[in-house]
């Protein structure tokens, strides 16, 4: 029973308490000999939450060591709430991506919704105001009525608080498979625009300030909720957790306003969202950052509950709360500033030089602890890994070819497949144009907003092919980054920097170590050659079903990119009849992880497609300079589905034909995933100048007014349809599905 | 036919931030006796005669109506017409 | 002219209009949080889209009971230009200087994409820029945008032409395929669709622009007339 | 203290969105025998002693809780703790 705090210090001991909030023996007897005793039921808890995978990474930390993090523009990388990225004329861009999988799984709509209310606070503590959202989801299959339901409440969730507090919801992605029957996972992404000058951090300094809190009052929500997302989702965890976390957008919107009025106060010494392990790990990681102690009152901290013990308040993860450290002597003015708002925001502590946490309630100490032990002192696991054995027979496989097929109806069921299919269903439910910067809405490559007051665009998408990372994570994580980027490319932007959300199974098992390590690996060699540092990033661990299936591999790669001149802004679809359609780079049967092999054999195996990370970049930059070059009408990655699914891709938006001849194998030349491929769409004035500029890329056909999409071999029609007819199938896919019983 | 009167309403200690701003618009209207708003769902439900009413009722409520996680229901049956 | 874009607590769209008043339209316009506000000195009234109280209890509810709203009738009453945008339009239903009220879209979801309005009343100030019976492109983003009253007013509204705009595809359920309402005198407008949205061809369209340039081109004349 | 129960139910003759909703579904996870469903709000406001309780809560109610254009509102008056 957590609210017995008188629960004593030796029976913590005898009766290994600790193990149920989530600590090793070795983790206690490593706490008892940083204080020299026992540690009280309070003290274990502040331990047990900061020694979480979540908030301490000690499972991931040493992989995590293996990103580049640093480049030219970067100005915050990761360890604040978001990383920062110069974007000149004195202005950076700021972001962040965070995952909210297990109370998104056992709550859906309210564990969505806080997600995107957690990562907004990452990102306005910064300073900076929120000028996006965008999210990573993946479901297990759209059959099973539990799935459905959790997509259907999820997508409601993101909707429901992003709507609200006035940030578009402008991008993201959407996969179904299998491996997430049991365990979704929801990854929330937020933009930020700052002015330099404006850039906050979260520190505890100067001996002597005053510790405020401001926002919602401190519920019994979510008690042990960074333990519980960093553990293994099983029958009882649905019994562990009390009472789920409520979001309340309205008050978060408040604090929106009120945060970046506050940060032009000069009385303003640091502020902290409280996330994961609320009070504990902001109080804490900010008199750490700062080489400072802290001591707080707890009786002063806004209660929603009556008799909340000490352990309670410290491990509350209730919704829309900041920590603000101010000049002593100032709270007054600072409280003002939130009154506006109607908010309160209340001294609950001070800044100490003992660089120790202690905390006093009904005038007694309940926990005083070094504060480093909680925020730098967590061990760090370096678990063993071990190659699993379904990757060495992957790899021995001969290359899987799939038999000879019908093309249409192939082609129409891949445009059916959830994962293919448009997700007008999704974003639809989203407020993608509030705050009127929007120029291109979901469903092109990547989302563009403008910068209001200058000709400069940002471009941001979200991207994971967790398929090619379950056959081959290291290639599969090369993939994810280049991937991403091509999507910025295509939309006439240059690749800035990427945020990480790293959702694997448990670390605990080697096998599945060695897949974190991999995709890591692919990872950090990819963004080093495409020069997008690493600037901050979340790990989500122990994402597995109740049967201990784990999900497949799934960093999911958020990246924003920098279009320099508005007028540069591509979209993915053709314009108009009469324009020569291109594919840059060579097509290779490559089917391992595709679409195709999933639709035809029900799983996916052999080996990922290759990728060659030279040919990547320097097709990226080709292609970027004749965008630039205004050589460009359309630009489109090829991607799920290959050259077929991003052919009609292209035709649906103006409902145009084309007709596109083809050599060679047709079932690879269509349907095969070889990377680094574009489609593209010049018009016909410019086809010599594009030439110039790109010098892999094979005229394949024309755009054409009739409306029909046409395949050819020399003179021969293999493939043709009524473009409206493929559009009808894709377009209606995702919501026939959810509709249908079963 | 019957009548089903369902009452849904939020668990102790989940937030209810629809209640809270209720509240406050009410003290702020003067109604400043005002203690506390909770705000939850009412649902008249009509149903044919059937076996087992009463764990048709609760299954429903379980399996749709309500969220189990965080709120809970109570309901009444009525004749009706 | 000088616009005030009204704030409450939870709006959302109060730049959007900002900007494109100031930006696009090129006059005065101030953001006026609703505690601190005095209307005297504004030639037009704005009430911006959002969530207002989170649209806690019902859409633009709580909002309808603040203090500000006392000064806000009586700017309708004195004849100056009210317009109310999708919260905006919700927050006039409930204080009853628009009539009827709004339920959930019928499909219980929120959208937003852009819509097809018809222009139904092209003479009045705030849409004397376009043509009668003009199809224009304007986005929506609402869960509460299902129009409803009953059958005497819905009469009552088609025989004053109080109804301003309705849709070309009826997204939401609204009676009529109601979009937009004036009130008799004809000066305060609520709509559900963002005409604040489409006042730039870079975001897609700029239909929405001859709304705000119809309230200045009336008020010119009016000026004209009384100075 | 008093406890009010207010329950705020649409007018008759005013379409219910969320009602159809819940009747589809139910109808679809095969309680065919559902006829009708009809979606409401339920309140629980507590408030301190005061004089003419009644048309205080009346009032509460006209100005705020319920809109008198598509809903109608009923409640019970119990003593609380
Ligand atoms: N969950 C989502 N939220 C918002 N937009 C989404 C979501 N899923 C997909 N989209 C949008 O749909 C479009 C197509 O997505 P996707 O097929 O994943 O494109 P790509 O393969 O180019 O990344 C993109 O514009 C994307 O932003
Ligand atoms: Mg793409």
């Amino acid at each position: 029973m957590p609210s017995m705090l008188e629960i004593n210090p030796e029976k913590i001991e005898d009766q290994r308490l600790y193990a149920e909030m989530g600590l090793k023996d070795e983790e206690y007897r490593s706490i008892c000999s940083i204080l020299g005793r026992r540690p009280n039921y309070t003290e274990v808890g502040l331990f047990s939450v900061m020694w979480s995978e979540h908030c301490s990474y000690k499972n991931s930390k040493p992989l995590l060591k293996k990103f580049p993090t640093e480049g030219a523009h970067v100005l915050q990388g990761p360890g604040e709430g978001a990383g920062i990225i110069d974007i000149g004329d004195n202005q950076a861009v700021v972001f962040k991506i965070e995952s909210h999988n297990h109370p998104s799984a056992v709550e859906p709509y309210q564990g969505a919704a806080t997600g995107v209310g957690g990562i907004l606070r990452d990102v306005f503590s910064m300073g900076a105001r929120p000028i996006a959202l965008l999210n990573s989801l993946r479901f297990g299959s759209l059959s099973q009525p539990r799935v459905k339901y959790l997509f259907e409440e999820v997508v409601r969730g993101i909707a429901g608080y992003g709507n609200c507090v006035g940030v578009p919801t402008v991008g993201g992605e959407v996969q179904f498979d299998d491996a997430y029957n049991g365990n979704p996972l929801v990854n929330a992404m937020c933009v930020g625009l700052i002015d330099h000058k404006d850039i906050q951090k979260g520190i505890a300094a100067g001996i002597g300030n005053t510790v405020m809190y401001v926002g919602a009052k401190t519920g019994r929500d979510g008690i042990h909720g960074a333990t519980f997302a960093s553990e293994e989702l099983s029958e009882e965890s649905e019994e562990k957790r009390p009472s789920v976390q409520v979001g309340d957008p309205f008050m978060e919107k408040l604090l929106i306003e009120a945060c970046l009025d506050v940060i032009h106060h000069e009385a303003l010494v640091g502020i902290q969202d409280m996330g994961a392990a609320g009070l504990t790990s902001s109080a804490s990681e900010m008199a750490s950052k700062a080489g400072t102690g802290m001591t707080m009152n707890l009786d002063l901290i806004p209660q929603r509950e009556q008799d909340m013990t000490a352990y309670e308040m410290m491990l509350s993860e209730s919704q829309e709360r900041m920590l603000l450290v101010v000049e002593k002597g100032r709270k007054e003015e600072i409280a003002n500033v939130f009154r506006k708002y109607n908010l309160e925001a209340v001294a609950v502590g001070e800044v100490t030089d003992t660089k120790r946490f202690r905390l006093v309630h009904h005038d007694e100490v309940v926990a005083d602890v070094p504060v480093d032990s909680l925020a730098e002192d967590a061990p760090v696991y370096h678990q063993p890994s071990r190659i699993p054995e379904y990757y060495e027979e992957f790899q021995r496989m001969e290359p899987y070819v799939p038999k000879p097929l019908d093309y249409l109806s192939t082609l129409l069921n891949l445009l059916k497949q959830p994962t293919i299919a448009s997700k007008e269903w999704v974003y639809d439910q989203y407020d993608s144009m509030v705050q009127t910067n929007t120029v291109v809405t979901p469903g092109s490559d990547a989302a563009v907003l403008r910068v209001r007051g200058t000709e400069k665009a940002l471009a941001m998408t979200t991207d994971c092919n967790s398929r090619y990372l379950y056959v081959d994570p290291e290639a599969g994580g090369k993939i994810a980054v280049a991937e991403a980027a091509r999507n910025i490319v295509c939309s006439g932007g240059r690749p800035l920097g990427i945020t990480d959300g790293l959702n694997f199974g448990s670390p605990e098992n080697p096998e599945i170590f060695w897949q974190m390590e991999k995709s890591v690996e692919g990872m950090s060699e990819a963004c080093r050659e495409l020069e997008t540092p690493v600037i901050g990033g979340n790990v989500s661990l122990y994402n597995e079903s109740f049967g201990g299936q784990a999900i497949y591999p799934t960093p999911i790669v958020g990246m924003v990119g920098l279009i320099d001149d508005v007028a540069h802004i591509t979209r993915s679809h053709a314009k108009k009849s009469g324009d020569l359609v291109y594919l840059i780079g060579d097509t290779y049967a490559e089917f391992g992880g595709s679409e195709l092999q999933g639709l035809l054999e029900g799983r996916h195996f052999g080996k990922a497609p290759s990728l060659d990370l030279q040919t990547e970049v320097n097709r990226q930059k080709q292609l970027l300079t004749a965008i630039r070059s205004g050589l460009v009408a359309s630009a489109h990655d090829v991607a799920e589905g290959g050259l077929a699914v991003a052919l009609a891709e292209k035709l649906f938006e103006n409902e145009l034909g084309c007709e596109v001849i083809l050599e060679g194998d047709l079932t690879s030349e269509l349907f095969s995933e070889t990377q680094s491929r574009f489609l593209v769409t010049v018009s016909k004035e410019n086809k010599q100048s594009f030439e110039h500029i790109i010098t892999d890329a094979h005229q394949i056909g024309t755009i054409t007014e009739d409306g029909v999409y046409r395949v050819k071999q020399d003179t021969v029609v293999v493939l043709e349809e009524q473009t409206s007819t493929l559009k009808e199938a894709w377009k209606g896919a995702i919501g026939c599905l959810v509709k249908s019983k079963g | 036919m019957h009548k089903v009167k369902i009452h849904i309403t939020l668990k102790e200690g989940v937030l209810d931030p629809q209640g809270k701003a209720v509240q406050n618009s009410l003290q702020s209207l003067e109604y400043s006796n005002v203690q506390d708003v909770r705000v939850g769902k009412y649902m008249e439900v009509y149903l044919e005669e059937s076996e087992n009413l009463e764990s048709q009722i609760d299954r429903m409520c379980d399996q749709l109506l309500a969220n189990p996680v965080i709120e809970n229901y109570t309901y009444t049956i009525e004749e009706a017409g | 002219m000088k616009f005030a874009v009204i704030v409450f607590p939870g709006s959302n769209c109060d730049r959007d209009m900002y900007h494109a008043v100031k930006d696009q339209l090129g006059e005065e316009a101030d953001l006026v949080w609703y505690k601190e506000a005095n209307l005297a000195d504004y030639d037009a009234i704005l009430l911006p889209g959002g969530f207002s109280y989170g649209d806690y209890l019902r859409s633009g509810a709580i909002a309808a009971t603040s203090d500000i709203i006392a000064q806000i009738s009586k700017a309708a009453k004195a004849g100056k230009p009210v317009l109310g945008v999708c919260n905006g339009f919700q927050i006039l239903l409930e204080m009853g200087l628009l009539p009827g009220a709004m339920l959930p879209n019928e499909k219980l979801k929120f959208m937003c994409h852009y819509e097809t309005l018809i222009v139904e009343n092209s003479d009045t100030m705030f849409t004397r820029s376009y043509d009668h019976q003009e199809k224009i492109e304007i986005p929506i983003a609402h869960g509460d945008g299902n129009y409803f009253c009953d059958e005497q007013t819905l009469r009552e509204l088609r025989d004053n032409n109080q109804i301003v705009f309705t849709y070309d595809q009826n997204p939401n359920g609204s009676v009529g395929n109601i979009a937009g309402i004036m009130n008799e005198k004809g000066n305060v407008l609520g709509m559900m669709p963002h005409p604040e949205r489409a006042v730039e061809a870079l975001l897609g369209h700029d239909d929405g622009r001859r709304l705000f340039e119809s309230i200045l081109t009336h008020w010119r004349e009016q000026h004209a007339i009384n100075a």
